[in-house]
C-alpha cells in the first residue's frame, strides 16, 4: 500500500494545475477564490463552458461519452488541483456528478445522445428532485405524482406536487424528479425517475431562506408540469432503483474536492488565530490541531475507500463519508466562531451577511442534515456496515 | 433549605410567563426583529411599568420591588423562553447593576430610579471592539474620554452610557455618560442574534464633569467584576429559558411529525438526545437559581457560583439549540423556524461576557489548582 | 427560594457532626476514611449497632417505627455529615433504605414487628434480588419461582431459579428476592415480593469478580430455598408494584451522600495534580474546573428536587439524578487517571489492587450499568419526564 | 496512489490473522497473562521463526523481511485484535528500532539478528518512573550508569536493555547494555494492562564498555524521538485492531441478546453508538495505515502521520472498549469477559509513548500556530 503518486499521475497533476492556472489567472480571475454559491451566475455559466472546452468537465466519464475514462488516482487529482486552484464551486456538478451518471448507467441510447453533450459543454444545468415536506429522511414517502396524458405534443407526462431542497433550480435548465407513477403505490414501489424542463408555466419555484440569510434552495411545485413521455429513466416504476443507483454516485470521489476547500478555511483559521492571538489559548491550539488531524484522516479515508475501485464500494469504511465530514464541518464552524471572537457577532456590511469564518459556522448546521441526516447515516452504518437488525416499522 | 420557588416568586413567575406569551409570539418578535430600534416600545413600558420589572433586582429606595436577583433570574429565564426583544438585559441586569454597585449614593439616586420606570435605557460599555476583554476606553486627566467600546447590547437605544475606561495610571474608572454628549457616536450593527443587536461605540473627546465619575481605582473595579458576575447569572437564567424552550419545541415537533409510518419522538436515537437535553435543561436552571441564591444570601460564593452558571448555562444553551435544528431535520435550518434564532442568541450570549473556557480557568484558581510547581 | 439552612437545621449540623466525630476518632476510628466496601466487616457491623444504638441508623423513618422522622433537610444534613466525617459506606444500606421502607409502606403489622427492629439496631443485614442474567435492563423477564408448598415447617414457599448483581449477600442474614409465583405468567405479571433467609442449604453464593479485581457483587442460586408462606410483602401476584415503589425509593436522597464522597475523591486528585504538576496542563485544569462545576450542579439539582417534598417527585428533574452521577463520575474516573499518568498503570503491590485514583477509573465503569443502565436511564427520562411516545416492542 | 493491501500485505495479514485467532484465543491468553512471564515462549518462537515476524520491517542484511513499517502495522493490528501477549512490541517495534536507528553498522550487525529470531528479548527504557516523559538515568564521565527507567513492558523478560539516559553535559545518550549486567535490577509489576505488564528498571553503578554506547548528543536524541514515532505508528495499529476487535464483539453480542423481546442490537441507541465506533474503527485503521506508508516512502511527513496516529488511534480505542462494556451491560465488567482487557490495554497504550494532548500539541506547532504573539 502507498500514498504517493506515479511520476505518470504527478505529470497530470502538472498539466492540471496549468491549465487552471491559466485560466483562473486569466479570463476566469474574478471567480477565483469566490465563496458565495450564488453569485457571479453569469461567469459561472462561462466557467462550465470552459470546463467543457478544455475536456475537464466530467473526466470520469468514459471516453464514449465525451469524458477521458480518468482513473480514480486521476479523479483524485483533478479534484485536489481544482479546489487548490481556487476555482468555483461548480453549478454544473448536479448534471455532471448525479445526471450524467445516471443516464450513463441507465438511460437509453437516445436519451444519452440528447442530454450528455449538453452536460458536458455547460449548456444544460441540472436540478436534483427528491426530497418532498413529508419525505426528507424517509425518502420513500414520496408523494407526487405524474401520469401519462395524450397532448398537443404526443404523450406527456403530466406532473403534480412539491420538492424541497432543489438546489440551483433557478439557475437550471433541468429538473430529475422521483414520483409516484402507479395509483395506489406505496414506499419505493411504484416510482418513476423523470427528466423535466424548468423553464415552463407548471413548475413554479419560491427560494428557501436558511438561517445563513442566503437561500441556495428552493421549493419547486408542480402544477401540471409536463415533459416528453421518454423522458423516464428506467422502466416506468423502477425509478426507485435508478435513484439510489444515483445516490452511491453522490458518496463519490466527489468529497475530496470539498476536503480543499476545507483546507482552504482550516488555513484562514489559522492565520485568524495567529492574527488575533487565540493561538495562545491552548484549547483553540488542541482544537485547530484535532480539525487538521482530523481533514488528513477524512482524504486517507477517501483515498482508502477510492483505492478498492467500484466493486467493493461496499466496504464497511465507503459508509463513513457523509457522517465524517459533516461532522468535521460542523466542528470546524464552531471552532471558526470561537477563534473570531465577539468580532464574529457583527456583520461585515448593512445586510445579514457575515465573515467568512462565521459564515461556516452558520453554513454548517445545514451538514449534518441535508444529504441524509447523521441519524440517518448511522442507520445506513449500522445495518449496512455493521449487519445489525433494521428498527420495527411503526 | 427551601430551594424551590417561594409562594411571591412562584406568582411572579407565572404573571411573567403570562406576559411573555402573550406578547412575545413568533411572530411579533420577527416583526419587531426587523425594526430598526429592534424593540418594541410599547412593550417595553409594558415590562418595565405595568410588570415593573426593572426595579425587581434594584433596593426600594430606588425605585425597586426587593425581588432580589432570584426574582431577575425568574425574569430573564421567562424572557429568554420567548426571546423577547428588549434592552431589560442591557438596562436592568448590566447597566443599573454597575451604578448601583459602582455610584454614589447620589447618582444611584439620580440615575437608578428612572432606569427602574423604563424611562431611562441604559448600557453598559466595559469592552473594546477586539477579541479581548479589556477596555479600550481611555479618560485622561483633563476628564475626556476617547476610545471605542463594542458589543454593546442595544446600545443604539441607550440613554445613558455607563462605561468602564482606564485613566492614564492604568486605573480602572466607571463613568455614567449620556449618550447624547457630544463626541459620543453610536452604530448599530446588523447582528448574529437577531433579537438582541449589538452596537459599537465611539467616544471622541467626550468632555465629562467630575459628576460624571462613578468610582475608580480598585473600588471600580470591584464594581466591574462584580457587576459582570451578576451579569452572567442573569445571563445563565436566560440560557437556561432559551434552552428549555427549545427542548419543548423539539419535544412538540418529533411528537408530530411522522417518518418512516412512526412520529420520529418515538425513535430511540432522538428520545435519548431529547433525554441529554433536558438533564442539561434542568441543571442549568438549577445553576442559575443556585447562583441567584447565593447573590441573595449575600453568600462570598458568589464568584464561584457565577462562573459555574456562566460555563454550563452557555454550553448547554448552545448544545440544546444545536440539538434542536438537527432533530428539526430540514425544517430548522430555515429561516422562517425559529431555531436558528435560539441558536444565535445562544452564540451571542456564550461570547458576550467571556467564553467557558475563562470561567473554568477562574474555578481552576479558586479551587486551588496550581499554575506552577 | 433559599439554598442555606435554618439556625435550628445548622444546630442539628453540628449535633450530627460531633457524634459521628466522637465515634470515628474513638472506638471506630479503624474504619474511619475506608475507601473498600468489602474490607473490616466485623468493625462494620459493630458500627451499624452504634448508628442503631445512636438512633442515628434510619432518621428520615417515621419515629412510630423507630427512625427520628427526620425532616428532608436533616436527612440533607445528615448525609453530608456522615460523608465529611469519613464515615465508612453502610453494610447496613440496602436495610435501611430498600427493605425497610418498603415493609413500612406495603408490610403486614407482623412484618414490621418481625424486621423493622433488626434493621434498625444493625443486627440484620439485608440484600437484594431484582436482576437475573436474562432480566438485567429488562427487570419484568423475571424466571425465578416460587410456589407455595406444605413442609415440616408448614405453609412454605420453594424458590428455584438465580439472581445476579445481589451486593452483599455474603454478608447479610436476608434477601428479598422478585420471583413470578403465577406459572406461566409473563412481564410484570404474577410476580410476589419475597423474603427468603440467606443462610440456608437452597442458597448458594458465587463471587463475580469485577475487572476492579474485587467481588462485591454474587450471583445467589435458588435450589428448593425456603422462606415463611407469610414473608411475602404485598399481594403474591402484585410483586412488581412493591418491587417498584421501592425502585423510587433508591432513586432519593441517597444521592446527597454519594456526593460527599466524590467531593473526597476531587479533593485527591486536585492534591495529586498540584504534586505531580498535571495541575499545569491547561486542559487538566478545564476538566477539574469542570468536575468541580458538576459537582456543584448535582448537588443543588438533589436541593431542588428534596426541596420539592414526596408529592412532586415526579417533576421533570426528579429524573435526571442517576445518569447525571453516573456520567460525572466516571469522567471523574478518566480524570483521575489522567492526572495520575503513567503511575496508575502500576499496581500498589503483588495483588491486583490499585490507587485510590485509577480505582475510581475502574470503578466507575459498572456505574452507568447496574441500577439502570444510562440507556434505560434515557428510555425513562424520553417517556416519563418528556412524554415522547414508548419504543414499539419486538 | 494505492492506498490498500498489496498483494504480499493481503497474504501477510491473513496469515498473521490466521496464527492470531489459532493461537490467540481468550481461553489461552487469560492462561498465559496469570504466569510471571506473561508470554508463551513456544508461542513466541512461533511468532517470530515460522511467522517470521521478528525482522517485518528490518533490512535483510540484518535478518529482515523487508515488508516495512506497512507490514509491522498489519502484524501489530492483528496482535492488537486478539491481544496477543507477547513481548513483540517492546523488542521488536521498540528496541530494535531504536538500535536500527540509533547504532553504528557493527552493533546493528551485532545485536539485531538476533533480536530478529526471538533468540533476544529486547527491551527499550527512555523515561522516568513519574508522570513525565523525560529519561532518568545518568551516565557518568566514567561510563557507570544510574537512575530508574519505568514503565518498560515486558521488562522483566528482557536479554538486552536499550537505555536513553543523560550524560553529564545533559546530552541524551542511548546505550545497549546486557539485562543480567551487574548493577541492573529489573521489578516486574501487576499492571492494570493484564496482557502487557510493566517492568521498573533500575541502575546502579552499572559499568558499560564504549562499545555499549549507540550514540550520543543529537544524533541520538533524534534516533530517540524517531524511534518513539515509529513505536507510536506500531502502537497505532495495534490500537486499531484492538478498536475493531471490541466492534465486532459487541455487534455480534447485541445481535443475539434479547431484551424487551428484540435483540438490543435492533434499538436505535444502540446501533447508533456502534455505528460511531465503527467510524473511529476505520478511521483509526486509516491512520495507522497511512502513518505506516509514510514512514516506508520516506516522506518527511512522519512526525506529523505519528502524532495524527497516536492521538486518533489511542483515544478511538479507549472510547471504543469502554463502549463496548457499556453495551454489554453487567457482564461487561465483569473478570471473565474479556472486555475489560481490551480496555486496559487501551489506557495502557494510551500512555505509553506520551499522551493524546502532547501530540496534539506537537500538530499545533507543525501547522504554524504561534505560540506567543
Amino acid at each position: 500500500m502507498r500514498t504517493g503518486f506515479t511520476p505518470e499521475q504527478e505529470a497530470f497533476r502538472r498539466e492540471v494545475a496549468e491549465w487552471l492556472d491559466d485560466q483562473l489567472s486569466g479570463p476566469f480571475a474574478s471567480i477565483r477564490n469566490l465563496a458565495s454559491m450564488s453569485a457571479m451566475m453569469p461567469e459561472r455559466r462561462e466557467w462550465e463552458r470552459a470546463l467543457g472546452k478544455g475536456g475537464w468537465s466530467a473526466i470520469g466519464w468514459p471516453e464514449e461519452h465525451g469524458g477521458r475514462g480518468a482513473s480514480i488516482a486521476e479523479q483524485v487529482i483533478f479534484a485536489e488541483e481544482y479546489a487548490r486552484a481556487g476555482a468555483p464551486g461548480r453549478i454544473g456538478h448536479i448534471g455532471v456528478t448525479l445526471a450524467g451518471p445516471t443516464l450513463i448507467h441507465f438511460g437509453t441510447e437516445e436519451q444519452k445522445r440528447r442530454f450528455l453533450p449538453a452536460i458536458l459543454s455547460g449548456e444544460e444545468l441540472w436540478a436534483q428532485g427528491y426530497s418532498e415536506p413529508n419525505a426528507g429522511s424517509d425518502l420513500a414517502n414520496i408523494r407526487t405524482k405524474a401520469r401519462l396524458e395524450d397532448g398537443p405534443n404526443g404523450l406527456e407526462w403530466v406532473i403534480e406536487g412539491q420538492k424541497i431542497w432543489t438546489s440551483l433550480a433557478q439557475y437550471a435548465e433541468w429538473i430529475f424528479v422521483l414520483c409516484r407513477t402507479e395509483e395506489g403505490s406505496q414506499g419505493p414501489k411504484g416510482l418513476s425517475f423523470l427528466l423535466v424542463p424548468l423553464d415552463q408555466p407548471g413548475v413554479t419555484l419560491r427560494p428557501i431562506r436558511q438561517m445563513t440569510g442566503d437561500a441556495e434552495f428552493n421549493e419547486t411545485f408542480f402544477d401540471g408540469a409536463r415533459t416528453a413521455a421518454a423522458n423516464v429513466v428506467g422502466q416506468p416504476g423502477e425509478g426507485w432503483k435508478v435513484a439510489m443507483g444515483l445516490l452511491s454516485h453522490e458518496r463519490g470521489a466527489s468529497s475530496l474536492a470539498i476536503q480543499m476547500t476545507f483546507r482552504n478555511e482550516l488555513q484562514k483559521i489559522i492565520a485568524a488565530a495567529n492574527a488575533n492571538g487565540a493561538a495562545r489559548d491552548p484549547l483553540i491550539r488542541q482544537r485547530i490541531a484535532t480539525a487538521h488531524a482530523g481533514l488528513k484522516l477524512m482524504r486517507f479515508n477517501a483515498l482508502r475507500t477510492l483505492s478498492k475501485g467500484d466493486n467493493e464500494m461496499l466496504s464497511r469504511e465507503s459508509f463513513i463519508h457523509k457522517i465524517y465530514w459533516g461532522t468535521w464541518h460542523k466542528k470546524l464552524g464552531e471552532l471558526a466562531m470561537d477563534v473570531v471572537g465577539a468580532p464574529g457577532l457583527i456583520a461585515e456590511g448593512d445586510a445579514y451577511a457575515f465573515g467568512e469564518l462565521p459564515q461556516i459556522y452558520l453554513y454548517t448546521r445545514s451538514e449534518t442534515i441535508h444529504g441524509g441526516t447523521n441519524q440517518i447515516q448511522r442507520n445506513i452504518i449500522a445495518e449496512r456496515g455493521l449487519g445489525l437488525p433494521r428498527e420495527p416499522r411503526g | 433549605m427551601q430551594f424551590t420557588f417561594s409562594e411571591d416568586e412562584t406568582l411572579l413567575q407565572q404573571s411573567v410567563a403570562g406576559f411573555c406569551t402573550t406578547h412575545g409570539s413568533s411572530a411579533s418578535t420577527r416583526k419587531v426583529m426587523e425594526t430598526e430600534a429592534g424593540y418594541d416600545s410599547a412593550l417595553w413600558r409594558a415590562v418595565m411599568g405595568e410588570m415593573g420589572l426593572g426595579g425587581i433586582a434594584l433596593p426600594a429606595r430606588h425605585g425597586g420591588a426587593e425581588m432580589g436577583h432570584v426574582g431577575l433570574a425568574i425574569a430573564m429565564m421567562e424572557m429568554g423562553r420567548v426571546l423577547l426583544p428588549s434592552p431589560y438585559f442591557s438596562s436592568v441586569g448590566m447597566a443599573a447593576q454597575a451604578i448601583l454597585l459602582g455610584g454614589t449614593d447620589a447618582q444611584r439616586d439620580a440615575l437608578l430610579p428612572s432606569i427602574a420606570t423604563g424611562e431611562c435605557i441604559a448600557a453598559l460599555a466595559w469592552r473594546g471592539a477586539g477579541r479581548g476583554h479589556e477596555p479600550d476606553v481611555r479618560l485622561d486627566d483633563a476628564l475626556r474620554l476617547n476610545g471605542v467600546a463594542g458589543f454593546v447590547p442595544f446600545g443604539h437605544v441607550a440613554d445613558l452610557l455607563v462605561v468602564a475606561a482606564r485613566r492614564e495610571s492604568g486605573e480602572i474608572v466607571l463613568v455614567a455618560v449620556r449618550a447624547n454628549t457630544p463626541g459620543v457616536t453610536i452604530e448599530r450593527h446588523v447582528s448574529l442574534d437577531l433579537t438582541r443587536p449589538l452596537a459599537t461605540v465611539r467616544f471622541a473627546g467626550v468632555v465629562l464633569s467630575q459628576d460624571d465619575i462613578l468610582g475608580s481605582g480598585e473600588d471600580a473595579a470591584a464594581a466591574l467584576a462584580r457587576t459582570l458576575d451578576l451579569a452572567r447569572i442573569a445571563l445563565a437564567a436566560e440560557q437556561a429559558g432559551g434552552a428549555e424552550a427549545v427542548l419543548d419545541m423539539t419535544v412538540a415537533y418529533t411528537k408530530d411529525r411522522v417518518q418512516f409510518g412512526r412520529p420520529i419522538g418515538s425513535f430511540q436515537a432522538l428520545k435519548h438526545r431529547m433525554a441529554d437535553m433536558m438533564v442539561e435543561v434542568e441543571t442549568a436552571k438549577t445553576g442559575a437559581y443556585y447562583a441567584a441564591c447565593i447573590v441573595d444570601e449575600g453568600s462570598d460564593e458568589l464568584e464561584e457560583a457565577a462562573a459555574i452558571a456562566a460555563s454550563y448555562c452557555g454550553e448547554a444553551f448552545m448544545g440544546c439549540s444545536g440539538n434542536a435544528i438537527q432533530l428539526h431535520g430540514g425544517i430548522g435550518f430555515t429561516w422562517e423556524h425559529d431555531a436558528h434564532l435560539y441558536f444565535k442568541r445562544a452564540r451571542a450570549d456564550a461570547m458576550l461576557l467571556g467564553d467557558a473556557y475563562s470561567q473554568r480557568e477562574r474555578i481552576a484558581g479558586m479551587i486551588g489548582l496550581e499554575k506552577v510547581a
